[in-house]
């Protein structure tokens, strides 16, 4: 029972790296980011490749991490351009739409050159065990990968003033510009931040399990659920949220099986929806 | 003494419904300028378009005597600019000294951020007993005096304020007056305010808006609470 | 209708067109040359309804469902459950299908709408609800099959005798889709249709007009509903098999690509929607999955520069003959 | 005369925040009552409140003999109660014959070309020419006439207009208050009407009511809320 508590929180941990940044990217960009998913496997297949290749691991490792954030702004800089020029249902839909279809198109293009792979990172370390208990080593690294960039990304938001803007903008638009805070540049370097949290994600599943080319769609599906369970606009809540959700998950899988889990959580997210759309974790950082 | 605000013939609004006509206003360094008027008047209108949250569809802001109409907003905080909406727009969520620290965020201020935070809390002792607190949490009075002290932290050289009496007992009004008045050694202001009382007390000239148009200017002790005002609140003439 | 028109300008609307556009479909089974064309053609007669059930929910009445593909699916496992365990008549079935998928989808919008949830949440929602759906299926492996999916029993096709089984399903799901098309075009020029057009407007200016919201967009999802579990359905009797595969969220994800591609108010819309991208799917089936990027590419292309989809096209060349003519 | 319509002590309270505080007020058949008062005094969340649009957070609503508090607004309107926006709410998919038409079809049953004539003979009364142009291709005195026009349509025996001279300019001004009279006069509908532009309000009023902070303060003929001194201090400051 300890084991599957302790995956839960493993899971738990990259839920959470995953969802900050869709909350973070909605909360400043306006844009329910569909292609989110796709920031994992980008760093998962680009890792993958590079240390195939014999590329020293914490290299590609580090490449794959950064070229999900590198496309996070690219995604920020071109393709949504013409979303934050509209307003209301309008920029909400096509953010929708604009995300869903890249989301498709990466997924195409990976399913066509990486037919059947999947990523994972092996630690050439035997297991530890602690009371008794025996812990894969590259499971302690993944979560130990994952603790360390949510406390940095907290740190940076609470103690930095370009972090202070990000959850000042979060919090009151209007209030930001008031300030002289340029709001369109803090946007990009948000999409660089839920980027790169994305990918740790991925590196922090590639440690404990493998990450899968395939599962872009049901990634992004996992971040919005926890990111609505937490309240769309608060970082600290997908945190909380992700751990709760995590460990719920790996629970009831446990007790009642995978299937069953996934619907219970689904139907724990239209409830949140229904009655307590402002999430249940609502404080934003 | 030098303009550091003109606005000529300036004309703004929302889709299809404009707001002012072909407004004209001038404030002068060390200044403390009001305009007065109904509300619906334009009065926030005309400070937003000054501060660029509304785009203005024809005439001319000149700032220092630039050009400025097609400043973004975070540019005019550059150049020492500031706006304090009624509605205060703080960071409910963030504490008191958090929402200063962001005042001083343009590049400009934030070079100058201890001194300036001194200042502020010399100015406004309520705040630096409050520092830590949520902003979310303050009273009413003590909301507005942090919206104006986050707007001083950028070190401005022209504050808009707009209805800084709203929603607030008339004593508290009276101190925030009292502590607008110790400013002006420094900075001009331009104010927009419905409590007639106030704004004569204070202003060294005022202007009268009525429906989108300025209707009369000049120094309080020309106006006075005369006909005019009244014809401009009520309609009637005596 | 009250609108003054500009000859030539609404050739998309026009309900000559759209009779014009049934013949020629009715008529190219007899043009066709192998199974697998007639096969295609199919395939196009169940989509064209589905995408007018789309443009019902969202064109028309503007609730973003990403649930369309679980919707039609309740329907196509209700009726095959039902019908091979109880041994019930399949078409029976399929009213009860219907019947289930219509409550479905009512509720989801009757919640949505009263609780007044933006587009992004009633998105959520619903695609929640469509996650649901696919691990029911996959779950509950012993009635469903899991991904394998469900071999559903025989349908006995009207004309059967007459036609032959492959003709017969065709004539009948273009017969079900031809239908549709002239639901959806009364619903247009119909106090329900005002109705709608006047919400998606300005919903506060419907209310105090004195039109009931919360009525008008449950009807609207009722109505797409039971169009899709009756189409859902008959897919599912057409395929011998009802399974996960099938219906998934790319059903969705086609759906919308139709609906755009073809344009929303125009009644042709769905018709041109749904030849071309499911023409393209069998053109570029040699691509594998870059069939899926293709598609992605084209959602992210349609919606950059081309929001009114190609159903327009056709109105400004009209127009444009129209006038070159005069002249 | 009887009352059309009554609010009693009604309260409305967002969060913490009492927008209205035990209102009353009664008005006539056939009358024309001006609802004034400064920025915040909950003009336009008393009108929501009548029309549906809100739900009070106590109190009673009743019009012509039914309770209507909690009603959803298009019930509202069936019982006859229409409503103008200050922002005109067009529906911008549909020519203003359209947008009358829809009105007129969900509120009266006609056969479909009487209802067009009907929707065409409206906008002929409130003054626009072009039945067939877009709500986006006119000018604002235009949009605030199909408001009115699609209030018409809707049968109405009382209109909430919020601010309807809001924007206008003076020959505009007086076009709209000979349409207001002729709405009361040759058609018999009592108007509520909230205004800023007091001359407006003045001269066409039969009755006043003034709002403060959610409180009504004074009542009466328009000559005497001119000179009554809370209304003047809630305006000019006290």
């Amino acid at each position: 029972m300890i084991e599957v508590l302790i995956d839960g929180i493993l899971f738990g941990l990259q839920l959470a790296l995953l969802a900050v940044g869709l909350v973070l990217i909605f909360g400043l960009g306006g844009v329910l980011n569909l292609a989110h998913g796709e920031f994992v496997i980008i760093t998962g297949i680009t890792a993958g490749m590079l240390s195939s290749l014999g590329v020293n691991i914490l290299i590609s490792i580090t490449t794959g991490v950064l070229l999900a954030g590198v496309a996070g702004v690219a995604m920020d800089r071109t393709l949504l351009r013409p979303v934050y020029k509209l307003s209301g249902e309008m920029e909400i839909l096509v953010g929708l739409f604009l995300t869903l279809g890249l989301a498709a198109a990466i997924d195409g293009v990976i399913a066509y050159l990486f037919p059947g792979l999947h990523f994972s990172i092996n630690v050439p370390v035997e297991a530890i065990s602690f009371f008794g208990l025996a812990f894969r080593p590259s499971s302690l690294i993944a979560g130990l990968v994952a603790v360390i960039s949510l406390l940095l990304l907290l740190f940076f938001l609470r103690n930095t003033t370009t972090g202070k803007a990000i959850r000042a903008i979060l919090q009151n638009q209007t209030g930001a510009r008031l300030c002289g805070i340029n709001v369109d540049n803090i946007r990009t370097l948000v999409f660089l931040l839920g980027g790169i949290m994305a990918g740790l994600a991925g590196v922090a599943q590639g440690l404990s399990s493998s990450v899968d080319p395939g599962a872009g769609l049901e990634l992004t599906s996992l971040a919005l659920i926890v990111s609505v369970v937490g309240g769309v606009r608060s970082v600290y809540g997908a945190i909380i949220a992700g751990l709760l959700l995590g460990i719920v998950n790996a629970v009831v899988s446990y007790l009642v099986g995978t299937y069953l889990a996934l619907i219970i959580l689904l139907v724990v997210v239209i409830g949140v929806v229904l009655f307590k759309p402002s999430g249940l974790f609502a404080r934003s950082v | 003494m030098e303009a550091i605000l003109s606005v000529e013939r300036l004309q703004a609004g929302y889709r299809g419904l404009n707001i002012l006509w072909d407004v004209d206003i001038e404030v002068k360094e060390r200044e403390v300028v009001s305009v007065i008027g109904p509300n619906g008047a334009g009065k926030t209108t005309l400070l937003k378009a000054i501060f660029g949250l509304i785009e203005s569809k024809e005439g001319e802001i000149k700032f220092n005597g630039v050009r400025i109409n097609d400043l973004k907003p975070h540019k005019r905080v550059d150049i020492g600019l500031t706006y304090v909406p009624s509605e205060r727009e703080l960071f409910p969520e963030l504490t008191v000294e958090e929402n200063l620290e962001l005042g001083a965020y343009t590049k400009r201020a934030r070079n100058n951020k201890d001194n300036l935070l001194e200042q502020v809390f010399e100015f406004f002792p309520r705040l630096k007993e409050r520092k830590d607190q949520l902003a979310g949490t303050l009273s009413g009075g003590e909301q507005q005096m942090l919206a104006i002290a986050r707007a001083l932290m950028s070190a401005p050289r022209l504050l808009l304020l707009d209805e800084p009496s709203t929603g607030l007992a008339p004593i508290v009004t009276l101190s925030i007056y009292e502590k607008l008045k110790e400013l002006t050694s420094e900075l001009s202001i331009l104010i927009a305010e419905q409590n007639v009382h106030q704004a004569f007390a204070i202003s060294d000239r005022i202007y009268i808006l009525e429906n989108g148009r300025t209707v009369a200017s000049g120094k309080p002790s020309e106006l006075s609470e005369d006909s005019l005002i009244k014809s401009a609140y009520f309609g009637v003439s005596e | 209708m009250w609108k003054l028109k500009r000859p030539g300008s609404r050739l998309s609307s026009s309900p000559v067109v759209l009779l014009i556009v049934f013949v020629i479909l009715a008529i190219i089974p007899s043009l066709l040359k192998n199974p697998y064309q007639l096969r295609v053609l199919t395939i196009i007669a169940i989509f064209i309804a589905f995408t007018y059930a789309a443009n019902i929910i969202f064109g028309e009445s503007r609730q973003l469902f990403l649930c369309m593909s679980a919707i039609s699916g309740i329907a196509a496992y209700t009726s095959a459950i039902l019908s091979i365990e109880l041994g019930l008549n399949p078409w029976l079935t399929i009213l009860i299908g219907i019947a289930f998928s219509t409550a479905v989808g009512s509720l989801l919008s009757y919640v949505s709408v009263s609780r007044g949830l933006g587009v992004i949440f009633v998105a959520i929602v619903t695609l929640a609800f469509t996650l649901i759906f696919e691990n029911t299926i996959l779950g509950l492996r012993s009635i469903t099959m899991g991904e394998t999916g469900l071999v559903v029993p025989t349908l006995w096709w009207p004309l059967e005798g007459l036609f032959g089984r492959r003709l017969a399903s065709y004539y009948v799901i273009l017969a079900y889709s031809a239908i549709v098309a002239l639901i959806y075009f009364m619903l247009i020029h119909s106090k329900f249709g005002m109705a709608l057009k006047a919400i998606r407007s300005d919903n506060v200016s419907a209310e105090v007009i004195g039109i009931d919201v919360t009525k008008h967009q449950v009807m609207a999802v009722a109505l797409g509903s039971s169009i899709l579990g009756m189409g859902g359905s008959l897919y599912a009797y057409y395929q011998g098999m009802a399974s996960p595969g099938v219906f998934s969220p790319l059903m969705d994800i086609t759906i919308f690509l139709m609906l755009i591609l073809g344009g929303f108010g125009a009644p042709i819309g769905p018709i041109v929607g749904a030849v071309f991208i499911i023409l393209i799917q069998e053109l570029t089936r040699g691509l594998g999955q870059l069939t899926m990027t293709f598609f992605g590419g084209l959602l992210v292309v349609l919606i950059l520069i081309f929001r009114e989809g190609i159903a327009s096209i056709f109105d400004k060349v009209a127009t444009y003959v129209y006038y070159s003519k005069r002249s | 005369m009887d009352s059309l319509l009554k609010c009693i002590d009604v309260w409305k309270s967002f969060g913490g925040f009492d927008a209205l505080r035990g209102v009353n007020i009664e008005v006539y058949g056939g009358e024309i009552v001006g609802l004034i008062g400064p920025n915040g005094a909950g003009k336009t969340t008393l009108l929501n409140l009548i029309n549906g649009v809100l739900k009070p957070t106590k109190g009673k609503i009743v019009f012509n003999g039914h309770v209507i508090n909690g009603k959803k607004p298009h019930n509202v309107c069936k019982l006859g109660i229409g409503r103008v926006f200050q922002i005109p709410r067009p529906f911008f998919e549909m020519s203003c014959v359209e947008n009358v038409v829809t009105a007129l079809l969900f509120n009266i049953t006609h056969s479909k070309h009487s209802v067009e004539e009907k929707a065409i003979e409206l906008l002929e009364f409130v003054g626009i020419t072009d039945p067939s142009a877009t709500p986006d291709a006119i000018t604002l005195q235009d949009k605030r006439r199909l408001e009115m026009a699609r209030a018409l349509a809707t049968n109405p025996r009382l209109i909430l207009a919020d601010e309807y001279m809001a924007g206008l300019n003076p020959s505009e001004v007086k076009d709209a208050l000979k349409l207001f009279k002729r709405v009361k006069e040759e058609l018999g509908i009592t108007i509520l009407w909230v205004e800023h532009v007091m001359h407006a309000i003045m001269g066409l009023a039969d009755r006043v009511i003034v709002l403060d902070h959610g409180v009504k303060i004074a009542e009466g003929k328009p000559s005497e809320i001119v000179k009554h001194k809370k209304v003047i201090e809630a305006y000019l400051g006290g």
